[in-house]
């Protein structure tokens, strides 16, 4: 099954040929403590378009919320440079980039601690719109009214109160609701769904669905859930101890993935139905530490085709097929076609 | 471990440092000077002037305060302009009263504070804590120089249990000189309860609520032993951040207590020393003191660490 | 034997508390409770309140001494003599005094003791009338005087009277400003911790022989005065010295403590309490102001809030009984009087406004409470300042105030306070000046010329009842009292208050809150 | 210079203990449990019983506020007459409280008292807290060398001999209620700016704060509308202690005579008099009242804090 | 083997024989009601749950969030605050009823025969105390072990759950591990006195498949191993269909339908059950797929609607629904229980019924017999 990817999803058509929205190169976060140093983030360069989701999976701990706020500049990168509508954001000096902000928004990882307890949501929401002065008071109510109710939150009930008063799922929605009052061209969700429960999970990806259908938002959307990556994404990267392993389009990902880890990764999803039988081995072994990751390629501690070679040399992302980039000296693609998997049961 | 110590001692330079200047320009601000009490009513313009000079006292500021300092940096201190003890002598008797009051005062504060507050968290606003919160509270609203005459005339004049007043030192007679320190202690030591007690019992009660102390009880634990070994620990850093600001404050401001008790401490030397502008004594109590202090935070800092090892240095 | 009949036991042979006549007992330590520490031992570079007294008085011994009946008597000395015209007087030593460190009293270190009080900073000034002492031979000097100076044993029975070691004058010469003490007196200095304790040890090799009785005595500074009320009664301390006359009253009558008090003492010139009043600062320099103060304070009331009634009303610096008293015509409660006064001024130029400054003392910042009431009463505007010693003191030096509680004057002789009364020490405010009352009477200073150079001792009393009814004139001070020092004893101390002088006659005992501590002894 | 971000956690993200307060720790674990609330929660939270106790404090504290203002409208008498035919009665329906040892009457003199006490212990914390609360919390915030210079010199502050500094300013400035009451506000300066700076520094970089950069916010109004709305109930509740804690400062300096000019009433004063002259064996009620006074303030200031803070802090009322 | 003394017999279990018969169920829950009282109302957490659970057998309990689910695993093991709750119904557990247990004999069971594994563990484990000593405090306290043996133990529990050089991680602290060691670490401190029967609390949440994948497979295997019952609460259908034997829904503190696995992945019955499958994103469906989400809101717990609770966001809602609450009863095969008046058969629900007795339902060719739940 090579060639040209799989039709893509109904509203990545034109992400091809759509002009680049953000532009990663070689970007790398450190973090120090005392003299000890974590590369969270080593070296990863990839592009998002105008218009498409990027899916970022990966096991915890591999650097995905680092890079997520690397792209909006709340993390310094350490080197590298993050390009946003052809803008070097490292560069631009504070009160540029203020301006720059809400263009690109996040939503972050725990929705709840994003938003301040303290505050009502109707001025959580109307922030910024607050901060930028834009509109009279009475106009800036009405845009988030509607907001409010574009993300399913009744504004009548839901303005005067808290954060606390709500759950995990409205708190996601709220952040969604503010980081969109912006009007920014590009989101990043950094695993907005992993702490609800399949419900509301649904209800959240619709939303996005719905905002990417209206707005045309770009995003990149990290999330540990690959079902859950799988269902928004047009392509997904997979990263492994702070490096790009696996870039591709999602469907063609998810059928053929030609990494190891991305196969482990996908083997290792449980699937809703009992009757469905696994046909591959677990990952085992705990994750390296980043503090000294192994040399050569990262993965090959865990790796079960791993070879000499891969010790001694770290090998580089390049392309197996159009559109599908893989950063692994002995790709499944090359040594086997994967076999088409059996379609899974479904109830 | 040794660039942190470095870095502390670098800290404790400064801090020294800054204070000393600080010390020296106000006490040389006090309106009056030491020849007012030395010469006292014999303070002519001429024994003035001639004292002034014999006390180094007319040069610019800028050079008593090298020489000052210089002298400090070789270990000299200095002497009383009024009674000619030698500085350092003043602070070697001085010091381990003060140290010896906030030791008492602060292990009975503890001592009551703490098993009350273990005592009360576990069930708060119920009877029992509400009478220690009004207990300590009583004991707050009570200043030593209250609470001082109180207990002299219970415990020393009735009972005749403890001295009323007097010193002795710890190197002299152990026995007499922790029988001199019961009741200034205690005096001291009653606003300490009430701070500590609420501190240690608002920590606990949140950490009672922590999820910890539900996997602890789900183990079989006795609530006994998931007080002391699981709540009490991660409940004591308001304690010891409030403990370390307190102790600090009680370095040399143990006035009242000293001079109702008739003890040569430094809390009593310094205010002495101001009335009588006893430059020198000022000078060389509050850099100790400071110095104390900046200790003080150090050991509370490193505390911490023990306590809870998150905490890490640097 | 319980103290109830060594007092009465007491009273029946003398007549009063803490003088005993028994049989004395040797041994023993007594622990005293004073109210401050002295500030040193060295007579040149201190200055002695009556603690200083106490201390001294154990390890020194003065050259002259006061007695019961108001005489000087020689102590260390044999015999002063004058010449004609009191400029020269000679003085022979007792012979067989020793140090503490075993060297001889001779005329050679009272000379060098007079040497090193004069080049003192502080005691130059109450030696001005002193040119030198000379040594004649080894137990005889001379004190030649600038002018005649009539009551010469009576200053030296003050600090400059005080004998030291010639070691000490070497060590103080050779820049130890705290060297340790070695007089000639009953106790040998054994230890001092500023503020906490003065212990001295018998002295075995004492020149008056069988004294002391005490094996050592300890003296322990205890400011607050409840405390050491406490302290006595729990034991703590066998003798304490106060100048609260709660004191008195609390401890009369008990028959388990003795109580001694200098309310009766009639020798010399006592301790006043006193408001002085700055005669040139405004409102004060107008006289009829200070005379609307004077009239305005309800003396009665006053008495009965303070001393327990036991101080009697004082018109002037001598009580009945005193050689020098007489009715001095000082200003009695008359509150229309003292309304109209400040009346008469206010029309003139406004209402007195004054600060009554005092230190920060729960008794007299009663007292000044009282005060401002009561003046505040007839008309005046009276502010409230606490200040703490220092800065009073310096304040009152150079004038900068209006009125200041005050306590001060005590001497075994008038003279001595020359230097307060005196024109010449006046000073404009802003000026330093020892009249720090700033009243010129000219009226004064002659009587107080008078008083120091006339050797006839009826001169000299009319001139201090001169001095007596001018101030109650001039009213640079406005008399509250006289500091009522007093002593309280547990039963175990004998004869605190009594002393023999070496020449037989009995001592002044109790002298404004000190005492000699040689015939001390304790019982049981 | 000392500086708690030495003392910061390493990983876990859980909170810092030198920037712990009580209640902050687990409010992201407590929203997982909470059902979503009934429409009316803020009106229910608003009638949450603060229990009786809590009035019977508001009143007392109320009361005393409310005497101290209008005393000079009550049928009192002047404080500060002396009546010496009167001196140490007990209470009586002439003098409710009694009179002290100048015949003054106490209730009179409590009441006023009660204006310095206040004054002092509501001024100079609201002092301390205007400006060590401000700079705290934007040190906190801002962190840098800004915060490293305003440790150090907040920690000079405390280092300081307070006494020392005390007696030198009285001495040198004068003892008017108001210069009192800002000798003392600028003692508590760095004490109040290091517990705001702690709160602070425990939100400066919270998911809410960065949040809120990302939305082009200022720091000023990050300062103020993200970081100051969680640090005002910690503030609000040390504050009360901290005024507790002036009240019985001021009585200390008032032994001392460093306080108020004599004779203007504060509870510190009446209670050091009632110590001394021997009043504390002849008249036990100079000191019993105001103390008494005091005593049931702090109980009534802290009991409101605390219920005030139980009902701010998301935490309470869970477990 | 993780430790040669556990089993029966140990020290721990003597003062807690277990008195019921082997065939019996290991825990029977019995109407258990659990409501915390707030100044807003009573909310009705757990709401007359009943439930059994075998030896050696899994039971999964999923749910929405806010469902319950934590609230019953803690009312099951009485863990419960000790102020403003209400819990009544019966918790037979091997035999004894918990409910009427004295707390002293309850932190003999605690530990030793029931154990928890709790929902988070970021805050479930204690900050400031080793791990090492977290487990060997209910080692040495239920099976008398003496410092040594209880860290000789306690290295091979964390081997056992996979955590690499334990020797040295014995001496960690919780902050120095990262998520995944952490919830192992809580398996094994739940696992050291090797208990009777575990409630895990959603042992995997936040974690990413491969981790997640472990854990399961480890509890799985030292299930096996010690015949040890769990119930495995968790949202994620994903996570039980291949783990529990039976699998208990609930909805708004109840259960509302409860079956072995394969049959209730079969045949769903409650339109619930089915919402929640159909909510989950697939693998198999290609990208962009438009989601099928529960519309509406999980009832206020205060005042929780009248009739069958989920009528409001049920697709399939007739006016029975709303007025009367729906009993849990079977049909079809006797263990799969149910709470719906209309439950589904074959994806479509059956039609209404104006008897309102229960619907008998042929499924499958199972006989008709149709039993009303034993619940009041
Ligand atoms: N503030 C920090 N200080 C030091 N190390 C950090 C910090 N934040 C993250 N790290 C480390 O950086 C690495 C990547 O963390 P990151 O939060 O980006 O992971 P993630 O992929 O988002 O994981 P998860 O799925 O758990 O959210 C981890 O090893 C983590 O320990
Ligand atoms: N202490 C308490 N006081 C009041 N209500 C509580 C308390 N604990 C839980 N609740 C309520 O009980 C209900 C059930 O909560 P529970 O934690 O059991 O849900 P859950 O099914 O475990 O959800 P999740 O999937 O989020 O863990 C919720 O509505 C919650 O708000
Ligand atoms: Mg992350
Ligand atoms: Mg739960």
């Amino acid at each position: 099954m090579t060639g040209p990817a799989a039709t893509p999803g109904t509203n990545a058509g034109s992400a091809a040929e759509a002009p680049v929205m953000l532009e990663v190169e070689h970007l790398v976060v450190e973090f120090r403590s005392g003299k000890e140093r974590v590369q969270a983030v080593s070296d990863i360069s990839f592009e998002v378009r105008t218009g498409e989701t990027l899916g970022l999976v990966g096991e915890s701990g591999c650097g995905k919320t680092t890079t997520g706020r690397a792209l909006v500049q709340v993390q310094p990168a350490t080197s590298g440079s993050v390009r946003f509508q052809g803008q070097d954001l490292g560069r631009l000096s504070k009160r540029e980039l203020r301006k720059t902000r809400t263009r690109i928004q996040m939503i972050f990882q725990d929705p709840i601690s994003s938003l301040n307890p303290r505050r009502r949501i109707r001025d959580i929401v109307a922030e910024p719109l607050a901060i930028w002065g834009t509109g009279s008071a009475e106009e800036r109510a009405a845009q988030v009214r509607s907001m409010l109710e574009s993300v399913g939150i009744d504004p009548d009930t839901a303005g005067d109160r808290r954060p606390q008063e709500f759950s995990g799922g409205q708190c996601q929605r709220i952040s969604i609701a503010r980081a969109l009052m912006a009007k920014p061209s590009m989101l990043i969700c950094d695993e907005p769904v992993s702490a609800l429960d399949v419900s509301v999970q649904a209800q959240i990806l619709n939303l996005l669905a719905d905002l990417k259908a209206a707005f045309g938002l770009t995003m990149v959307f990290i999330a540990h859930d690959l079902a859950v990556v799988k269902n928004v994404s047009d392509r997904v990267a997979v990263m492994y101890l702070g490096k790009l392993v696996e870039l591709a389009d999602s469907d063609d990902l998810y059928r053929s993935p030609a990494h190891p880890y991305t196969e482990a990764l996908m083997a290792s999803i449980p699937e809703p139905d009992p009757e469905h039988v696994s046909t591959h081995e677990p990952l085992t072994g705990e994750l390296p530490s980043p503090l000294n990751p192994p040399s050569g390629c990262r993965f090959r501690t865990r790796c079960p085709y791993v070879q000499d070679r891969c010790a001694s040399e770290e090998p580089p992302l390049r392309e197996v097929s159009p559109g599908h980039q893989v950063a692994c000296h002995f790709p499944l693609r090359q040594l086997s076609p994967v076999p088409e998997r059996p379609a899974a049961t479904t109830v | 471990m040794l660039a942190y110590l470095a870095k502390r001692l670098g800290q404790l330079v400064v801090v020294g440092f800054i204070i000393s200047i600080l010390v020296f320009l106000l006490v040389h601000l006090l309106p009056g000077d030491p020849t007012v009490v030395i010469l006292g009513p014999n303070d002519t313009a001429h024994n003035r002037a001639l004292l002034l000079a014999q006390l180094g006292l007319n040069k610019p500021l800028y050079q008593q305060y090298w020489i000052w300092i210089s002298h400090v940096f070789s270990g000299n201190l200095g002497e009383s302009y009024v009674t000619h003890e030698s500085v350092g002598h003043i602070i070697a008797t001085g010091f381990p009263i003060d140290l010896e009051l906030i030791i008492v005062s602060q292990v009975v504060a503890f001592a009551v504070a703490i098993p009350l507050a273990l005592f009360t968290a576990r069930r708060p606003n119920r009877p029992v804590d509400n009478v220690a919160t009004t207990g300590t509270f009583g004991l707050l609203a009570l200043p030593p120089f209250v609470i001082a005459p109180v207990f002299v005339a219970v415990f020393a004049v009735a009972l005749k249990w403890f001295p009323a007043t007097g010193y002795t030192s710890f190197t002299t007679d152990p026995a007499t000189n922790i029988h001199d320190m019961i009741l200034p202690g205690l005096a001291l030591t009653a606003a300490s309860i009430a701070v500590y007690y609420r501190l240690l019992r608002s920590d606990l009660i949140s950490t009672l609520q922590e999820d910890f102390i539900t996997m602890a009880r789900s183990k079989g634990l006795s609530n006994r032993y998931i007080m002391m070994r699981h709540a009490f620990r991660p409940s004591t850093f308001s304690l010891m951040a409030a403990a370390g600001v307190n102790i600090g404050a009680l370095l040399a401001g143990t006035f009242i207590v000293e001079y109702l008790f008739a003890m040569n401490g430094l809390g009593y030397s310094i205010v002495v020393a101001v009335q009588q502008r006893d430059y020198l004594v000022i000078q060389g109590i509050a850099l100790v003191v400071a110095i104390a202090y900046v200790v003080l935070q150090f050991i509370v800092d490193f505390l911490f660490t023990v306590v809870d090892p998150r905490v890490t240095r640097e | 034997s319980s103290s109830s009949s060594s007092t009465a036991g007491t009273k029946a042979q003398s007549g009063t508390a803490g003088i005993n006549h028994g049989t004395p007992k040797r041994g023993g330590t007594a622990i005293i409770g004073n109210d401050a520490d002295i500030d040193g031992f060295y007579p040149p570079s201190n200055h002695w309140d009556n603690n200083g007294f106490l201390y001294a008085n154990c390890i020194y011994d003065p050259l002259m001494a006061v007695a019961a009946d108001g005489s000087i008597q020689p102590y260390l000395c044999k015999s002063m003599t004058p010449n004609a015209d009191y400029t020269v007087w000679t003085m022979t030593l007792r012979p067989g005094i020793q140090f503490h460190d075993g060297s001889a009293l001779d005329a050679t270190v009272v000379k060098n003791n007079y040497d090193a009080l004069q080049a003192s900073l502080l005691t130059g000034l109450a030696l001005k009338f002193l040119k030198n002492v000379t040594v004649v031979d080894s137990m005889t000097v001379n004190f030649n005087l600038n002018e005649p100076y009539v009551p010469l044993p009576a200053g030296l029975a003050t600090q400059v009277g005080y004998m030291v070691s010639q070691s000490m004058i070497d060590a103080e010469k050779g820049g130890n400003s705290n060297p340790t003490p070695v007089g000639t007196g009953p106790f040998v200095y054994s230890s001092w911790l500023p503020n906490n304790h003065f212990t001295a040890v018998r002295n075995p090799h004492y020149w008056r022989s069988g004294y002391p009785y005490l094996d050592q005595i300890t003296f322990r500074p205890i400011p607050d005065h409840s405390q050491r009320v406490a302290t006595l009664q729990s034991g703590g301390v066998d003798l304490i010295v106060s100048t609260d006359p709660v004191t008195i009253t609390q401890f009369q009558g008990q028959s388990s403590y003795q109580v001694v008090d200098s309310l009766s003492d009639t020798l010399g010139e006592p301790d006043m309490s006193f408001i002085m009043l700055n005669c040139l600062a405004a409102p004060m320099d107008d006289l009829r102001i200070r005379q609307a103060l004077a009239k305005g304070i309800n003396y009665p009331a006053f008495a009965k809030l303070f001393d327990s009634g036991l101080n009697l009303a004082t018109t002037g610096l001598f009580p009945p009984g005193s050689k020098y008293f007489s009715q001095t015509g000082y200003p009695t409660y008359d509150p229309a009087a003292a309304k109209a006064l400040v009346k008469a001024y206010t029309a003139e130029k406004g209402t007195p406004t004054f600060d009554l400054a005092t230190v920060t003392d729960a008794r007299l910042t009663r007292v000044t409470q009282v005060l401002q009431s009561m003046w505040q009463a007839i008309g005046c505007k009276v502010n409230l300042q606490a200040i703490e010693q220092a800065q009073l003191i310096s304040n009152t030096i150079v004038g900068n105030y209006q009125a200041v509680t005050y306590e001060q004057f005590a001497a075994p002789d008038p003279s001595i306070n020359y230097v307060w009364w005196s024109t010449t020490t006046v000073a404009p405010v802003g000026k330093i000046a020892l009249n720090f009352a700033r009243n010129s009477d000219p009226q004064i200073e002659a009587a107080l010329v008078t008083g120091r150079s006339s050797s006839n001792p009826s001169d000299v009393i009319a001139a201090y009842q001169k001095v007596n009814e001018r101030l109650a004139v001039d009213l640079p001070y406005l008399w509250l009292g006289r500091t009522s020092w007093s002593a309280v004893a547990d039963s175990r101390i004998q004869n605190f208050a009594g002393t023999i002088l070496p020449g037989g006659k009995p001592g002044k005992g109790f002298d404004n809150g000190s005492f000699f501590s040689t015939q001390i002894w304790m019982e049981g | 210079m000392p500086d708690d971000r030495e003392l910061r956690s390493t990983g876990s993200g859980q909170t810092l203990p030198t920037d712990t307060f009580p209640g902050q720790a687990a409010v992201d674990e407590m929203v997982v449990m909470r059902q979503e609330p009934a429409p009316e929660t803020d009106e229910a939270l608003a009638r949450r019983p603060l229990g009786l106790l809590f009035w019977l404090a508001l009143g007392w504290v109320g009361l005393v506020v409310l005497l101290a203002v209008i005393a000079n409208l009550l049928p009192l008498p002047n404080p500060n007459l002396q009546n010496y035919a009167a001196i140490n009665v007990g209470p009586s329906l002439h003098h409710l409280l009694g009179t002290d040892d100048l015949g003054r009457d106490l209730l009179s003199r409590i009441i006023y008292g009660a204006r310095v006490s206040l004054v002092v212990g509501f001024g100079a914390v609201g002092i301390g807290m205007a400006i060590g609360g401000t700079l705290g919390l934007i040190s906190g915030f801002r962190g840098g060398k800004l915060d490293i210079v305003l440790n150090a010199a907040s920690f000079v502050i405390l280092a300081f001999p307070a006494i020392v500094a005390v007696i030198a300013i009285v001495a040198f400035w004068g003892q008017t209620l108001a210069k009192i009451t800002i000798i003392i506000g600028v003692a508590t300066i760095p004490v109040l700016f290091r517990v705001v700076r702690a709160s602070s520094l425990a939100y400066a970089n919270r998911d809410f704060v960065v949040a809120a950069r990302t939305l082009g916010a200022t720091s000023t109004r990050i300062v103020f509308k993200e970081i100051l709305p969680n640090v005002i109930p910690v503030a609000v509740a040390f504050g009360l202690i901290a005024v507790a804690g002036v009240i019985v400062l001021e009585g200390s300096l008032a032994f001392l005579g460093l306080s108020v000019a004599l004779p203007t009433p504060s509870w510190g004063n009446i209670i050091s008099e009632g110590t001394s002259n021997g009043n504390l064996s002849t008249n036990p009620y100079i000191l019993m009242w105001p103390a008494l006074a005091m005593f049931l303030l702090l109980l009534s200031i802290n009991l409101i804090g605390d219920r005030l803070r139980q009902r701010f802090d998301v935490r309470e009322g869970l477990l | 083997m993780i430790r040669p003394t556990a089993g029966r017999g140990n020290a721990g279990t003597l003062h807690f024989p277990d008195v019921s018969d082997l065939a019996d169920p290991l825990l029977e829950v019995e109407d258990l009601v659990t409501s915390f009282r707030t100044t807003r109302g009573t909310v009705h957490a757990v709401d007359r749950v009943s439930l059994t659970v075998n030896r050696g057998q899994t039971l999964g309990v999923v749910g929405e969030s806010g469902s319950g689910k934590t609230v019953l695993s803690r009312s099951i093991m009485g863990l419960l605050p000790a102020r403003d709750v209400l819990r009544s119904g019966t918790v037979r557990f091997a035999g004894h009823d918990l409910t009427a247990m004295e707390p002293a004999q309850l932190r003999q069971v605690w530990g030793a025969q029931l154990s928890m594994i709790f929902q988070d563990p970021m805050t479930a484990l204690n900050p400031v105390v080793r791990i090492g000593r977290q487990i060997t405090e209910s080692l040495r306290l239920h099976l008398k072990m003496d410092r040594k043996e209880a860290t000789a133990t306690a290295i091979e529990l964390l081997r056992s759950v996979g955590i690499p050089s334990p020797e040295q991680r014995i001496r960690s602290y919780p902050f120095q591990l990262s998520g995944g060691m952490r919830q192992r670490v809580m398996i094994a401190i739940a696992l050291a006195c090797a208990p009777r029967l575990v409630l895990a609390d959603e042992p995997t949440t936040g974690l990413d498949v491969t981790v997640q994948a472990q854990i399961l497979d480890l509890l799985a295997a030292m299930q096996q191993e010690r015949h040890m019952a769990v119930i495995l609460v968790t949202h994620d259908l994903g996570v039980v269909a291949k783990r529990a034997d039976d699998i208990a829904v609930m909805y708004a503190g109840r259960i509302v339908e409860r079956a072995p696995t394969r049959t209730l992945f079969a045949h769903t019955r409650m339109p619930y059950t089915r919402a929640l499958m159909d909510s989950i994103p697939r693998l198999s469906d290609p990208s962009g797929t438009r989601l099928r989400a529960i519309g509406g809101r999980p009832p206020d717990l205060i005042h929780p609607p009248t009739g069958c609770r989920f009528s409001p966001r049920c697709p399939y809602v007739q006016d029975k629904c709303r007025e009367a609450d729906p009993p849990l009863r079977t049909a079809g095969s006797p263990d799969h229980l149910f709470a719906c008046w209309f439950p589904l058969v074959d994806g479509v629900p059956s039609g209404p019924s104006g008897s309102g007795q229960p619907v008998t339902l042929t499924t499958n060719g199972a006989p008709n017999n149709a039993v009303e739940a034993p619940a009041s």
